[in-house]
């Protein structure tokens, strides 16, 4: 080997599995949180007073809370909320998202600097409190913190989804199918559509972990999910001042928030090697 | 490049007024009589016809509008209805808190994440990269709150290395009072030589400022090393290979510049995203920022304290937009020509 | 001999990507590698530096003297550029975005130690004026790019240059006036001129000798005129003819 | 009157034009269009296919300028062949050749690879499991679906290996459809086009017989062009003049490479008939003569 430099050689290389590695931890936080009701040792809300704040043991792997509840089965079920809120935000804020991009990017001109420019003030305009006075208005519940977080969260996409889509408007192909009379519309489902779901879809992965942590700082905050649904981010604020004495009842809510927006982001990087056409280390 | 700076200024302003008329809009979504939200609950009768006249309620909505854009041109933020005190007032102490924080957690972010960077990029799939990866992935992937919380427990309340919360020793008021400048304390403690309050709030700021400073720091790390591996992959490297330099002053020397653009772009928005984060860990560490107060104002429905926030935290984003649009400039000539 | 290359294999992954039997260049003579897409040419020339990354290299290889394969990364760093450059296909991306051409040509002087050499006969040598030194990479033409490849290799004393493909994405007009730059310098300066490129016409206006390569092997290799004249291998035939 | 010319055509992208006043008619036997990258061909090309309206002037499809035109009319008689990523990456081939097809006449496809020299069972394939050439192919087969009249192609074999380039000029030479050229290559043009028209800074220095122009060219350019392109065995490459001077923005565009530049060539000269050629030089009579 030539062009070696002798602090290189000693190195291992560690092969990238890092989209597989995400893969697996994801799966194995769906399947909990879909399997709750079969998983779970006890039945969601059943508060046992004289079990109050009993820590992790053979019955209760993770202790119990403040009405001595389960905190294991409450995290099974929390699990459900929490990629329920994902999946539904970034349904939402996608399909949004990068229908206006798409034709912003296509249309280009004045289209694209009117979509572009709302874009930007939803951008400029801050997240949490764009949430807050949304959650405000309208009674906080896991319904509320879904469309808070995704009147925010849209433009991101609009953002992306423009600016692939304008490069691939330039495409030869594209200029081909023009030459062929295909109407704008049919161009823009046929192949800008098709062209942009790469990034996008890296996008979503990435985005996923990001949902989370926020949906989870609404509840914090009291606007989300109210008592008693199980909520990650509820359960932290409800026993944040438990912190010293019953270390368990905040710490395994945090720990699972902490497990879920890892394998979701650890998915979305390696996602982003695997698609990104210049990936092959040369 | 002055054309481009124009352009983008214009389009800054553009976004500033659709973030007004964005505020005036979500204010008036508050349920209730909006006097009733500017008088406060327990008004008089008198009091709401005396606020709807002041504040014009009666008027169209599109005048009401126009009167709220002059007023917030002109300074007059509102008045908060739960201190009592002008907003402007209220956020002139409270922003430089806020800003003090992230300012400090960005620092943090820069100084670890780029070399973070830049170490991963040189040994690419190797174990300092994967390392430097796995501790990003770790640190964009925490729940802000409850970093916070544990950290506050683990390293306050329990080791006792630094202090629980607030921003400062407020004992340290009376014996070595602190004369305002810039209103942020740890500079004016710098400035004007006071070492007491600058040591007790370098103390106050550590937790807090690690917690903030977690995203980011993650974020800039990862942007780095794909950055630089993106760029050290081009031709030039090779030619660069090819007159004999090493590895490393490819990447420090040719490659680290164009690949700050991408980085630099992202600090804008990785500073607005720290406002925000700064909320909650605000109200964990009694922080005087603008979390506290955005948040005392949401608990207590104080409208015009919640859109003065919103319109500063949106005025400080679109600015940090445009200085990040300047440095772009400096950092990649190719953007000068554009 | 300045290029020494006996029985040189390169494998991607296991995979023979460039077999090279024999391969001289000496001193003022211009040798081309000339193929299709995919026929190793590239290859072959970047193994001489060893540039061809995740490569595995065997065979012999001496370039100014040094055995390439066997040399200490110091060594090997050492003949880069100073005594052997390379000139590369697409000019401008071969100069990084956000460095001044001067600022590059005084870092390569400094790390050779030649911060003496005559900068300004360099480019002169190459018909540029001083002032491109102030200018980026972005803000010259194409031919002013390639040409400032070119001055790099004079100012540092380089005797080999490895030009893989330098004109092939210029303009015609653009090629002439690089690939007379090359002659002149290459007869000067008694340079050893190693020609990778695809064009058998411009092969045939400067080459001393001819390789024919296609699927990493050398089909045919001697003297350009008696190669191009009457080629003995059928694909070198075929290349010929293929010419509009 | 031919099916498709240029009336003073001015073309740019926002408010700098790049082809300035260039009128073009698309006669009989192939039209070439020589020029080198900058100099507006295939911005000039994609206003002939209707993908950019002039800034001034017109391009007419017959007795009508195209944007009053019928354009389903004009795209049955006009089909593009682009250089590279002519084909949707993510779509099988068959399936993009489908694309020029009404629904009902989908089953032609295969009968169109075949017409192209390709096997029909390649249809299935996306873009990057053929050869280059045979992509070209395939690019050139969903020109062919909607029977035009005309091909206009831009740089349809520069991204070929040499030998892959002769078999596609075979291919072109043999359809009996008219064709616009845009290339650098003179070779390429000689071999497929009757008439040329060399294009500098967006404006048309000389116009002619390909054969004509090239054998004896009478500007300044169209020789500086011919005598760069090195020839099997000929003379070394002949550098005229520096090529990175910019366009003169005033008087002839070229004046500032011309080595037979004389403040003459301060006004712009404009296109007059010499010896059977239209060129726009003063000293065209010169450049034919040595």
């Amino acid at each position: 080997m030539t062009d070696v430099q002798p602090l290189r050689r000693s190195l291992p290389r560690i092969p990238d599995r890092f989209a597989a590695f995400g893969a697996v931890l994801l799966a194995v936080v769906v399947l909990a949180a879909l399997l709750a009701p079969w998983l779970a040792p006890y039945p969601l809300d059943e508060p046992r007073p004289l079990e109050r704040l009993l820590p992790p043991s053979g019955a209760h792997w993770f202790g119990t809370d403040q009405v001595g509840r389960d905190v294991l089965t409450r995290i099974l079920y929390g699990g459900r909320t929490s990629l329920t809120i994902a999946v539904a935000v970034l349904g939402v804020s996608a399909a949004v998202g990068v229908t206006l991009g798409v034709v912003a990017g296509y249309a280009g001109g004045w289209v694209r600097d009117v979509i572009m420019r709302v874009t930007d003030v939803f951008l400029a305009f801050p997240a949490l409190l764009l949430s807050l006075a949304l959650a405000v208005v309208l009674q906080p519940s896991v319904n509320t913190v879904i469309l808070a977080i995704a009147v925010t969260w849209w433009p991101w996409y609009t953002r992306l989804a423009a600016s692939v889509a304008a490069s691939i408007a330039t495409r030869p192909y594209v200029d081909a199918a023009r030459c062929l009379g295909v109407p704008a519309p049919l161009i823009i489902v046929r192949h800008v559509l098709p062209n942009s779901l790469t990034p996008v879809l890296v996008q979503l992965s990435l985005d996923a972990g990001g949902v989370i942590l926020t949906s989870a700082a609404l509840s914090y905050l009291g606007l989300g999910a109210q008592e008693p649904t199980a909520e990650w981010g509820l359960m932290v604020q409800q026993g944040q001042t438990l912190f010293t004495t019953n270390w368990w009842v905040v710490t395994f809510p945090g720990l699972a928030i902490l497990v879920t927006a890892f394998a979701f982001n650890v998915l979305g990087e390696g996602l982003r090697n695997a698609l990104d056409p210049r990936r092959a280390v040369k | 490049m002055l054309a481009y700076l124009a352009r983008r200024l214009g389009q800054a302003l553009l976004v500033v007024a659709g973030v007004v008329v964005l505020t005036f809009a979500v204010m008036r979504l508050v349920p209730g009589d909006p006097a009733v939200a500017f008088a406060g609950p327990k008004a008089t009768p008198e009091q709401l016809a005396e606020a709807r006249a002041r504040f014009g309620l009666d008027d169209p909505l599109p005048v009401q509008l126009l009167t709220y854009a002059r007023d917030l041109v002109t300074g007059d933020w509102g008045t908060s209805l739960r201190t009592r005190q002008p907003v402007r007032d209220d956020l002139y102490l409270a922003f430089p808190a806020s800003l003090e924080l992230v300012g400090a957690a960005l620092l943090v972010a820069i100084a670890l994440g780029v070399p973070l960077g830049v170490l991963a990029a040189r040994h690419k799939m190797r174990l300092p990269d994967f390392g430097v990866r796995l501790g990003s992935m770790l640190a964009v992937s925490v729940p802000v709150f409850w970093l916070a919380l544990a950290l506050q427990t683990v390293f306050a309340s329990n080791l006792g290395w630094f202090p629980i919360a607030g921003e400062y020793d407020t004992s340290l008021d009376t014996t070595s009072p602190l004369t305002l400048w810039t209103n942020i304390t740890v500079v004016d403690a710098l400035i004007t030589g006071n070492w007491p309050i600058f040591t007790s709030t370098l103390e106050h700021l550590v937790l807090p400022a690690l917690v903030v400073a977690a995203y980011p720091t993650g974020v800039i790390a990862q942007m780095t090393r794909a950055a630089l591996i993106e760029e050290s992959g081009q031709d030039h490297a090779r030619l660069e290979r090819a007159l004999g330099f090493g590895e490393t002053s490819i990447l420090t020397r040719f490659a680290l510049r164009p690949a700050l653009s991408p980085v630099l772009s992202l600090i804008a928005l990785v500073f607005a995203y720290a406002i925000v984060n700064g909320f909650l860990v605000e109200a964990v560490f009694n922080w005087p920022g603008l979390g506290r107060y955005a948040a005392e104002s949401i608990r207590s429905l104080d409208t015009p304290a919640i859109a003065g926030v919103t319109l500063l935290v949106a005025l400080v984003y679109v600015l940090a937009n445009l200085v990040v649009d300047v440095l772009q400039g400096f950092v990649d000539p190719r953007t000068r020509s554009r | 001999m300045m290029i020494s290359v006996r029985d040189l294999q390169v494998r991607y992954a296991g995979r023979l990507v460039a077999d090279v039997p024999e391969l001289d260049v000496g001193a003022g003579e211009c040798v081309a590698i000339v193929g299709e897409s995919g026929s190793g040419k590239s290859t072959t020339l970047l193994s001489l530096l060893g540039l061809t990354e995740n490569a595995e290299i065997s065979g012999r290889v001496r370039v100014c003297g040094v055995d390439v394969l066997t040399a200490s990364p110091k060594a090997l760093r050492e003949i880069r550029g100073a005594r052997a450059a390379l000139v590369m296909q697409s000019p401008q991306a071969a100069l990084s975005p956000a460095t001044r051409l001067g600022t590059l040509m005084r870092r390569a002087l400094k790390l050779h130690g030649r911060q003496g050499n005559d900068v300004d006969a360099a480019l002169e040598a190459v018909v540029l004026d001083r002032e491109i030194l102030r200018r980026y990479p972005h803000e010259v033409s194409g031919g002013q790019a390639q040409r400032f490849a070119i001055a790099l290799a004079i100012a540092l004393g380089a005797e080999v240059i490895l030009a893989d493909e330098p004109t092939s994405a210029l303009d015609v007009t653009v090629q002439a006036e690089v690939v007379g730059v090359l002659r002149r310098l290459r007869a000067e300066r008694d340079l050893a001129l190693l020609l990778v490129s695809h064009d058998l016409a411009l092969v045939s206006t400067i080459a001393d000798r001819v390789l024919v390569m296609k699927d990493g092997a050398v089909v045919e290799s001697g003297p350009a005129a008696e190669v191009l004249a009457e080629p003995a291998h059928p694909y070198t035939r075929e290349l010929l003819e293929a010419l509009p | 009157m031919t099916m498709l010319r240029a009336e003073r055509v001015t073309l740019g992208y926002g408010r700098r034009p790049v082809v300035h006043e260039v009128s073009l008619d698309i006669t009989e036997g192939g039209v070439g269009l020589i020029g080198e990258s900058g100099s507006g061909k295939t911005t000039l090309a994609r206003a002939f296919l209707g993908l950019l309206s002039p800034m001034s002037g017109d391009i007419w499809y017959g007795d009508r300028p195209l944007r009053k035109a019928d354009l389903r009319a004009f795209r049955r008689d006009v089909q593009p062949v682009f250089q590279a990523e002519a084909l949707d990456p993510r779509m099988r081939v068959g399936r993009s050749v489908a694309e020029a097809l009404p629904r009902a006449a989908r089953s032609r496809v295969g009968e169109l690879l075949e017409q192209v020299g390709l096997d029909p069972a390649l249809a299935d394939r996306r873009p990057h499991q053929l050869s280059g050439g045979q992509r070209q192919r395939v690019v050139i087969a969903r020109a062919l679906a909607v029977g035009p009249r005309l091909l206009i192609l831009d740089e349809p074999t520069s991204a070929l290996d040499v030998t892959v380039q002769a078999r596609i000029l075979d291919l072109l030479a043999a359809l009996d459809t008219e064709r616009l050229l845009i290339t650098h290559n003179l070779a390429v043009v000689e071999r497929l086009c009757r008439t040329s028209h060399v294009l500098f800074a967006g404006r048309v220095v000389e116009s002619g017989p390909t054969a004509e122009l090239l054998a004896s060219p009478a500007h300044p350019y169209t020789r500086a062009l011919r005598d760069a392109v090195p020839k099997l065995g000929g003379p070394p490459p002949q550098a005229r003049g520096r090529t990175e001077a910019v366009p003169a923005a005033t008087g002839c565009p070229f004046r500032l490479r011309c080595p037979l530049a004389v403040p003459q060539c301060e006004q712009a000269p404009a296109l007059r008939d010499v010896d059977g050629r239209r060129v726009a030089c003063h000293r065209a009579e010169d450049v034919l003569s040595s």
